[in-house]
């Protein structure tokens, strides 16, 4: 269980906790996510980063109850004071959109090819929404508008595939945003964008989240947009979370061995171009043969024999955690490793 | 879009030409002499009644100039006269055209109605005894060629329920029950394998397009599963499905021939395998001509559905 | 490494073979049933004159029309020809006939899409597609009457009839796919690795084409099977007295109720290879489906 | 157009100039043209022997075509490439094939640049039989040094790419691109789709090996932190144009035209503590289509700083020491003091 | 069901007027002008519409097939000069149907002579038939004169051939299309005609017979498939089934089904023959002909693929002339050992191989009986391959142009001995495509024609058969085969002839259960 964050709110919006979620394959069944657990509160914004397949995209799908193919093993998750494994269907749908509303990482496959993006927006409001088509439609506008789309009332018309990447991108939160949500969770809403582009949508989510007094769960693997967006940051390894702070205080001061690698393994202008860059050596291993004990134990400079065995979630102060043995409360300075001793 | 049509459309006529110069150099080519064969069972048949009749049919000019006359002739709408009775092609063609594309619409019709709800079925609810019976029973309608389910129907339906088919084909003018009763079981024949490969075809594209990012969206709106499936995957997923059309037409339309004597429907696939068999040149190539454009002309039909399915298609096109 | 290189050349492909044959008998059930059922029809065709107990065309004229018994296992025909030896024989000429029609059929019309599809766009490319539309907007009735008259009926003109037929949707496929190769990312790597035309061809089209083909062609194989019997039902099919599948089965119709063996075993057995192509192509697209390789 | 000047004035490995490529648009019964996109419009640059070029750009602003030119699986519409003091747009096919042994390329997706039913041997000895250089067991006991180079292990040899990692593929990619022993390397958005951490090992492997093997590289990628990381110099592309060239720090510390500008205040930081970027950017919307580019200065519409003669005046190239621009704000006398 | 296997009689008299009766046929007549289209599917389809001069007698007392003639639209006829002059007088007051442009009126000698002279004018078969005619005369409304160029015994049972319908004046002009209508004065009128679908037949109210037809109209489907026609023989959607290539049990199983139908079978006219090229090696040995003769178990042939039959010389047996058929089979037995030893003797005692044509154009049974033959000539050690070839080059390419060298199909019937005799054996023969040139049998079949005595005339025709079965051997006539045909039991009045007429549906009626009548 993760202990929890001391946030100024005492009821947080959303709950997730001792998250486990499988998928049957060919293989057999994997854990996609092992055990992941964060809180996020009203107007809050937390970053959920980490390497691909750590399980940032599975957990936010398991919020919204859909995740394809797999399922829930263990775990809560909370929702104003509901457990939504235990809800039934109809209610899912309608919190899906109406109080929870996900901006998805492709925005280029991410929108119905075949439907106008007016159509789109204007379904996403009349599920919830009774009100007219023409009501609608008028509403679609305004929310075209407080995307940045101009002329908002002609590209209703517009195909998905008229518009472009950043364009498509903005329709994903209007339609997003067509019910006011409370949580808006974005997976990876800007990988697929141009750097420019990527500046003015995370302004315009910034923007909207005050206008809309949204909490907002981002996910990313960009160490840059969690220092611009976030004010609580988990950082996810191999599906589940290795260590989750403050913003300010986790990039400074990572209490982990794999946030500190991630943080130097990042080419920054400051960067000293004559010098290897901090590389983490060996990949991210597959869902079917994780290591025992600490799951980033092979690629850990600083692992040691304790790493062998699951390391347990340390507690820090401010609210931080960190599943790591070297912040477990009675390491002796003789048990541990070499840190030279690198593991390539 | 109206540029792309028209070039499909001269496109079209093009396949039209060539078909039907390829055919009437065919038909010239396979043995059989027309004249002789007409003039069969009378003995004591002359020379010269044999040439004066050559000449009767203009088989005595050159091949050239007889495909020449054809072609002028076809532009303008004339097809000539058959050799066996002297009918118009046209007016035979007239009579019988309709009533296969009657049957071919039922057959579409039955296969689209039946195979995508099967597909449907299938996909949603993937690997479950369910989509297993169903996979078996969509690949069994492909295996059973569609005279043999003809024939067992006509033949068990009497057997067992003393009934049979009406015997005499009425046009949907003159007796639109009997018309439909006469041609629901041959169109069911005909179908199956339709419905079998939009099923199967459906199943595919479904199943891939439930897993897109775009369904997902939907979902995340808050949608009801019927309208996810109804509204968004399937009109995504049909235009696989209309592409087997597009291709099943070619196998309606001609491979109705023993469906149509079993169910005695004078229709064009009876036309064509008699007048091959009869060397009746001018019939074979009205029929085929005919079924040319019709052939061109429905893909072209199916390909501009896919336009107004798919906007980005019809971008694409215009 | 350099124990690996005395490795004996061929293992590798072969071990991989192995090994992709237990995953598609673990991955896919039903095609495996399939294959072994096509399997058991191969070797049945292949050893008829070891199995059959009697000469498929020998009339025992003292035994028309015979229930299946022990001494004619699945009954005589209205010849009383012992129709366990037909069905035998019959797939052989069945089999003979489906599959050397995808052989020749299907490679040509590979070799044109392929082709077409490489210079897709260019005039080669339309002037090859007009020829294969005009062969498709021909009535398939009238390719095959055509065959059967100018060549008259036999096995062998059976073939080149059906293979007309089947041309156009070869074409179509493998078309289709080689337009889509050519613009893979590997081809144009190749490219720039200094591979020419034929080997690009050669190394990526040709593999890359194979396994949906091979799915068409499983596809295919069951049209062609049930194109076959309706030649012989028109009575321009597979000459008598050799047996085919087709043929009994039209022959047989005519005796659906006094003597329903004589259709109901050739019938079945039809139907159980078009049915087993089936599966087997169904299983094959889902094994050399990328996404499941993983 | 003048040359971009050049730090290595000897002889340079790689000399592009007035570098075209137009895609027709064609419509209609005949397939005629109606227009072309102007996916590389008159570029120029040299790249010396051991040198890193980087090129970043807007997405659309024409990086990979410069990438397929250069290596000549594009023709050009007009232009010459020189490399190794020859004129690659005017080789024959043959010739062509020799000279590309010295020309490798890394794609952005090392999975689709590897056939996937091809073993990583087939892959990597590829261009060894397509070259002729060596087969059978010698191509193999060269791939399998070349993998051991790249990190990874000879028994890989008989895996398919799909049994890799996004990181041990690209590694696969460069040690295919490695095998005819190359001078220049185009790596096209080489490590834009790895991890984070394993981008961080491609990059140093990059290094090493240029290190080693005294390579060059035309590096694409869109990570100004990366690319600036790598490069010697930067070239920033445009709607098919060369907005601004310069060396790497440089040109990236003190960015003088107003789209690099926007690009190097676009990029992110970890630092908590910077001022929120958008704040920063100043190019705002997104570019226009290259079919129809904007007359003058293809920037202007989205540029801030944009007056008269940006909207039909081509802007000119001015030169200070080894820095270019284009920009009417730089021409003539005011010069880089400007800021 | 207790009443299997019990015989169901035909409906006895007296017939009740009314009702439709309902049948079906496999294909549809092309054109219904008699002269244009000698297809069996045109004359029946005209068959109850026109009248002859004269005809076979049909009924319940006359033997099925019989030649013996009655008088049709003639009440009487006559010749004189030996055979060379034909008198026949005309009924008085035979009404046309009254449709337009004949509107009913009276049949006169004036339209025997429009017939006639259309029928001069067109090529065809039945120019034939009157080749001999010299002149015609018509010295008043009710009588006609042939005056022939020669003796002949026949010439009134060629007047009772198919061909010779007697037209309206109307259309030999030309005021209607004869090929797609049909005004004449027979029992029937043509209401109503869509090919390939039905034809609408209704009794012709001023029909000369006084008191017939009994039935109110006849309703005549098109259904091309055996097995649809049998379902809906099943389903009593029709009352009459003919020309079956069902097997004898699948008759019986229909027949033992209720409603349970009346088989009766029917001798066809037209016979199963192997025929051999003589223009070619070895069929131009006697010997090999006669040993492909006696190496054909035809008996059995006949009972096993066909439903019965009987035994058939050159001029089929219930034809004047016809050689009976116990002595068909004495002079052609089955006999393989001879069969061997005559093939041994013409230098093959190992045999030889050959290729036979065949068309499944008359219907798959005759494939299988070629199937059968090629077994039978194997076990004698010839090897015989078929070449099953569509029915356009079977006829017009190979049998006409006597491009083969054997042959095996069915002789279209004809219907007098001398028309079978003269066409196919003469060396002069018009459908002789055997190369059969042997000058004593061609002086034997110009004897016989003018023999005015019936008995001197019979005994020279069986002459000339057994020469053609003893020293011709070509075509080898096997058999006839019996045609089946089931009826509804509510049945009567139904005695067909084995011609191409169908004027016997005048005599038909239907019993009280007949759905057609309700
Ligand atoms: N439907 C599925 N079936 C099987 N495995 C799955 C499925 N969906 C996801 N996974 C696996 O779950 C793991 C976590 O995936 P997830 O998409 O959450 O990663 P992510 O952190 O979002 O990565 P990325 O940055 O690439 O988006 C991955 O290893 C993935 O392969
Ligand atoms: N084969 C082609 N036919 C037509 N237009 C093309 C073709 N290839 C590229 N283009 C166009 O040329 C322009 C430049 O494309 P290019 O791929 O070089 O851009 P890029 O800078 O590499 O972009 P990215 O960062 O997205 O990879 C684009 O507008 C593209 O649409
Ligand atoms: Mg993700
Ligand atoms: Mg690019």
């Amino acid at each position: 269980m993760w202990p929890n964050a001391e946030h100024e709110q005492t009821v947080p919006l959303l709950r997730v906790a001792d998250l486990r979620v499988e998928f049957d394959t060919a293989r057999g069944t994997v854990e996609a996510v092992n055990d992941i657990g964060f809180e996020v509160s009203a107007e809050q914004t937390v970053a959920i980063v980490g390497e691909s397949g750590s399980g940032k995209s599975v957990t936010a799908l398991a919020v919204l109850q859909l995740l394809d193919g797999g399922r829930i093993a263990n775990g809560q998750i909370v929702w104003d004071g509901q457990d939504l494994s235990a809800v039934d269907k109809s209610r899912m749908r309608g919190i899906r959109g109406e109080d929870i509303a996900m901006i998805f990482q492709d925005p280029m496959t991410s929108l119905d090819p075949l439907y106008s993006i007016g159509d789109q927006i204007v379904e996403a409001i009349r599920l919830h929404r009774k009100i007219s088509k023409t009501e609608a439609r008028d509403r679609a506008v305004e929310l075209l508008g407080q995307v940045g789309i101009p002329d908002a009332r002609t590209r209703l018309r517009a195909y998905p595939h008229e518009l472009s990447g950043g364009q498509r991108q903005r329709v994903m939160i209007a339609i997003a945003l067509a019910c006011a949500p409370r949580l808006l969770i974005a997976d990876e809403p800007t990988t697929a964008l141009d750097v420019t582009i990527e500046a003015q949508v995370l302004e315009l989510i910034r923007d909207l989240q005050r206008q809309y007094q949204m909490a907002l769960v981002l996910v990313t693997h960009d160490m840059g947009v969690v220092a611009e967006m976030a004010d609580w940051v988990v950082v996810c390894y191999a599906g589940q979370v290795v260590e989750q702070g403050p913003a300010g205080k986790l990039l400074t001061d990572p209490q982990h061995p794999y946030t500190e690698a991630l943080l130097t393994a990042i080419p920054t202008p400051e960067t000293d171009k004559s010098q290897p860059l901090g590389a983490i050596g060996g990949a991210v291993p597959a869902l079917h043969e994780m290591p025992p004990g600490c799951r980033f134990q092979p690629r850990c400079r600083h692992a040691w024999q304790d790493c062998t065995q699951p390391p347990p979630v340390v507690r820090l102060d401010g609210g931080r955690s960190s599943r790591c043995w070297l912040r477990a409360p009675a390491p002796t300075e003789s048990r541990r490793a070499e840190p030279e001793q690198e593991l390539a | 879009m109206t540029e792309y049509v028209i070039r499909r459309l001269l496109y079209g006529l093009l396949v039209v030409f060539l078909v039907t110069v390829f055919v009437f150099l065919a038909l010239r080519l396979i043995p059989g002499d027309v004249v002789r064969l007409q003039l069969a069972d009378a003995p004591g048949v002359t020379e010269e009644q044999v040439d004066r009749l050559a000449a009767e049919l203009g088989l005595n000019q050159p091949l050239f100039t007889q495909l020449g006359t054809f072609l002028a002739d076809a532009v303008r709408g004339d097809f000539g006269q058959s050799f066996q009775d002297g009918e118009q092609v046209t007016t035979l063609i007239g009579e019988r055209l309709p009533i296969t594309l009657q049957l071919g619409a039922m057959a579409v019709l039955f296969g689209v109605l039946a195979g995508i709800p099967l597909g449907v079925l299938s996909a949603v609810r993937r690997n479950s005894w369910l989509d297993q019976s169903l996979r078996l029973v969509s690949v069994a309608g492909i295996s059973i060629p569609n005279f043999w389910l003809g024939l067992l129907m006509v033949t068990y339906l009497a057997l067992l329920f003393t009934w049979s088919p009406p015997l005499v084909y009425q046009g949907p003018t003159e007796d639109l029950s009997s018309n439909l009763v006469h041609l629901a079981l041959p169109a069911l024949a005909l179908g199956t394998s339709t419905m079998a490969s939009i099923a199967r075809m459906l199943r595919s594209s479904l199943l891939e397009v439930l897993h897109s990012n775009f369904i997902r969206t939907v979902r995340a709106k808050g949608a009801s599963e019927l309208r996810v499936i109804g509204k968004h995957a399937m009109r995504n997923s049909v235009v696989p499905v209309f592409s087997i059309l597009g291709l099943q037409v070619g196998h309606i339309l001609g491979g109705t021939v023993i469906l149509e004597s079993i169910f005695g429907i004078p229709g064009m696939g009876m036309l064509i395998f008699e007048s091959v068999q009869m060397r009746d040149y001018p019939v074979v190539l009205g029929c085929v001509v005919v079924y040319g454009a019709v052939f061109v002309l429905i893909n072209l039909i199916v390909d501009v559905c896919y336009g107004v399915i798919d906007p980005r298609i019809r971008y694409a096109r215009t | 490494m350099s124990t690996l290189d005395h490795r004996p050349a061929g293992t590798g492909r072969l071990t991989s073979f192995g090994r992709g044959l237990l995953r598609f008998a673990r991955t896919q059930p039903f095609g495996s049933i399939a294959l072994g059922v096509i399997i058991i029809f191969v070797l049945a065709a292949l050893f008829a004159p070891l199995i059959a107990p009697y000469d498929p065309v020998a009339q025992h004229r003292d035994a028309i029309q015979l229930p299946p018994s022990g001494e004619f296992w699945l009954g005589t025909d209205d010849l009383g020809r012992d129709v366990f030896s037909r069905v035998l024989y019959g797939a052989r000429t069945s089999l003979l006939v489906a599959l050397a029609t995808l052989a020749t059929g299907g490679v040509l019309g590979s070799v044109i899409g392929i082709f077409s599809g490489y210079f897709g766009g260019r005039w080669i490319d339309s002037v090859l597609q007009r020829v294969m539309d005009t062969l498709m907007a021909i009535p398939g009735i009238v390719l095959l009457l055509f065959v059967a008259a100018l060549l008259g009926p036999s096995v062998r003109n059976t073939i080149i009839a059906l293979s007309l037929l089947v041309i156009p949707s070869f074409n179509r496929v493998a078309r289709g796919q080689m337009l889509q190769i050519r613009e893979e990312l590997y081809v144009t790597a190749a490219r720039a690795n200094g591979c020419g035309v034929l080997r690009i061809l050669r190394t990526h089209g040709l593999p890359n084409l194979l396994a949906p083909m091979l799915v068409v062609m499983s596809l295919m194989l069951a049209i062609v099977m049930i194109a076959e019997s309706a030649l012989s039902f028109l009575g321009v099919g597979t000459p008598p007295p050799t047996p085919s599948w087709g043929l009994m089965l039209s022959d047989g119709s005519r005796y659906m109720e006094i003597a329903p063996w004589m259709v109901v075993f050739p019938g079945g057995m039809l139907a159980v290879a078009v049915l087993a192509f089936n599966l087997l192509g169904d299983a094959l697209r889902d094994f050399f489906d990328p996404k499941q390789i993983r | 157009m003048s040359a971009i000047s050049n730090s290595a004035t000897p002889e340079p490995l790689l000399e592009v100039r007035d570098l075209v490529k137009h895609f027709p648009i064609t419509k209609g019964l005949l397939n005629r043209t109606v227009g072309k996109v102007h996916a590389v419009d008159g570029v120029t640059f040299r790249i010396g022997r051991g040198e890193t070029l980087g090129l970043v750009g807007e997405s659309g602003s024409g990086k990979s075509t410069v990438a397929r030119l250069v290596l000549r699986l594009l023709d050009p519409t007009s232009g010459q490439i020189h490399f190794a003091g020859t004129e690659l747009t005017r080789q024959r096919p043959a010739e062509l094939k020799r000279l590309r042994r010295k020309l490798q390329i890394i794609f952005q997706d090392p999975f689709s640049a590897c056939d996937p039913r091809m073993t990583i041997a087939q892959v990597v000895t590829e261009p060894l039989e397509a070259h002729r250089i060596s087969t059978g067991k010698a191509a193999r006991r060269t791939a399998a040094e070349l993998l051991e180079r790249v990190g990874l292990a000879a028994s890989d040899l008989d895996k398919y790419p799909h049994q890799f990692s996004g990181g041990q593929a690209q590694r696969i990619g460069i040690a295919r691109a490695l095998t005819t022993e190359p001078e220049l390397l185009v790596c096209d958005e080489a490590v834009s789709a790895l991890d984070v951490s394993v981008q961080a090992q491609v990059l140093n492997l990059l290094r090493e090996l240029q290190g080693e093997l005294g390579l060059a590289y035309l590096f694409i990628a869109h990570d100004l932190n990366v690319v600036r990381y790598i490069s010697d110099r930067i070239c920033v592309m445009y709607l098919g144009q060369f907005v601004e060239h310069g060396p790497a720090d440089e040109l990236l510390a003190e960015p003088q035209h107003p789209y690099t500008r926007s690009l190097a205040a676009a990029i992110a930081s970890a630092d908590p503590h910077r001022p929120p970027r958008w704040d920063r950017i100043m190019a705002r919307g997104e570019a226009p289509s290259p079919s129809a580019p904007p007359s003058g200065c293809r920037f202007h519409p989205r540029c801030p700083a944009a007056f008269e003669p940006c909207t039909n005046k081509f802007p000119v190239e001015s030169t200070m020491g080894e820095r270019t621009v284009s920009c009417h704000l730089h021409d003539a006398a005011e010069v880089l003091s400007h800021d | 069901d207790s009443e299997a296997g019990k015989e169901v009689k035909q409906l006895s008299g007296p017939p009740q007027p009314g009702g439709i009766y309902r049948y079906a046929v496999p294909s549809d007549a092309r054109s219904l002008d008699p002269h244009e289209q000698s297809s069996y599917n045109t004359h029946i389809a005209i068959g109850s519409t026109y009248s002859k001069l004269v005809d076979f007698k049909t009924g319940p007392d006359i033997p099925y097939a019989s030649h013996e003639l009655e008088g049709d639209l003639a009440e009487s006829w006559q010749q004189s000069n030996g055979g060379a002059r034909w008198t026949f007088n005309l009924r008085e007051g035979v009404r046309f149907h009254d449709v337009p442009p004949v509107n009913g009126r009276e049949f006169t000698s004036a339209d025997v002579r429009c017939t006639m002279d259309r029928i001069r004018e067109l090529p065809g078969h039945q120019v034939n038939l009157i080749s001999t005619v010299d002149s015609i005369e018509t010295p008043d409304d009710y009588t006609v004169i042939f005056n022939l160029s020669q003796r002949q015994a026949e010439f009134d049972t060629n007047m009772a051939n198919h061909f010779m319908w007697m037209l309206p004046c109307e259309g030999t002009r030309g005021e209607f299309d004869l090929g797609t209508q049909a005004i004449g004065t027979g029992a029937f009128v043509l209401d109503k005609w869509e090919r390939n679908r039905e034809r609408v037949l209704s009794a012709h109210p001023n029909y000369y017979e006084k008191d017939k037809p009994h039935l109110d109209g006849i309703h005549v489907a098109i259904v091309p498939d055996q097995g649809a026609a049998a379902a809906a023989l099943r389903t009593a959607r029709i009352d009459y089934l003919s020309t079956l290539s069902f097997d004898k049990r699948m008759v019986d199983l229909l027949r033992n089904q209720t409603p349970r139908p009346r088989l009766a079978a029917e001798l066809s006219f037209s016979p199963v023959r192997i025929y051999l090229n003589q223009e070619k090696e070895p069929f131009d040995d006697l010997r090999v002909r006669r040993a492909i003769a006696l190496a054909i178990d035809r008996e059995n042939m006949l009972n096993s693929l066909r439903p019965g039959g009987s035994s058939s010389a050159a001029v089929t047996p219930k034809l004047f002339g016809g050689l009976p058929p116990e002595e068909v089979d004495r002079l052609q037995p089955y006999d393989p050992r001879q069969a061997r030893a005559l093939l041994a003797e013409a230098g093959y005692p190992n045999g030889f191989s050959a290729e036979m044509i065949v068309t499944d154009g008359y219907g798959e049974t005759v494939v299988r009986e070629a199937q059968w033959v090629q077994q039978d000539l194997a076990k004698v050690g010839i090897n015989v391959e078929l070449d099953v070839q569509d029915y356009a080059t079977y006829f017009t390419e190979s049998w006409a142009k006597k491009n083969y060298e054997m042959g095996f199909g069915l002789q279209t019937p004809m219907l007098s001995s001398d028309e079978f005799l003269s066409t196919e054996w003469h060396s002069e023969g018009a459908r002789n495509w055997y190369g059969i040139a042997d000058p004593k049998l061609d002086r034997m079949i110009d004897e016989q024609r003018p023999m005015l005595d019936a008995d001197e005339r019979e005994q020279a025709i069986h002459e000339i058969q057994r020469y053609i079965v003893k020293n011709v051997s070509n075509p080898i006539t096997l058999y006839l085969y019996e045609q089946q045909a089931l009826y509804a039991p509510y049945t009567g009045g139904a005695y067909p002839h084995p011609d191409y007429g169908t004027r016997h549906l005048a005599d038909v009626f239907l019993g009280d259960e007949a759905p057609g009548r309700g």
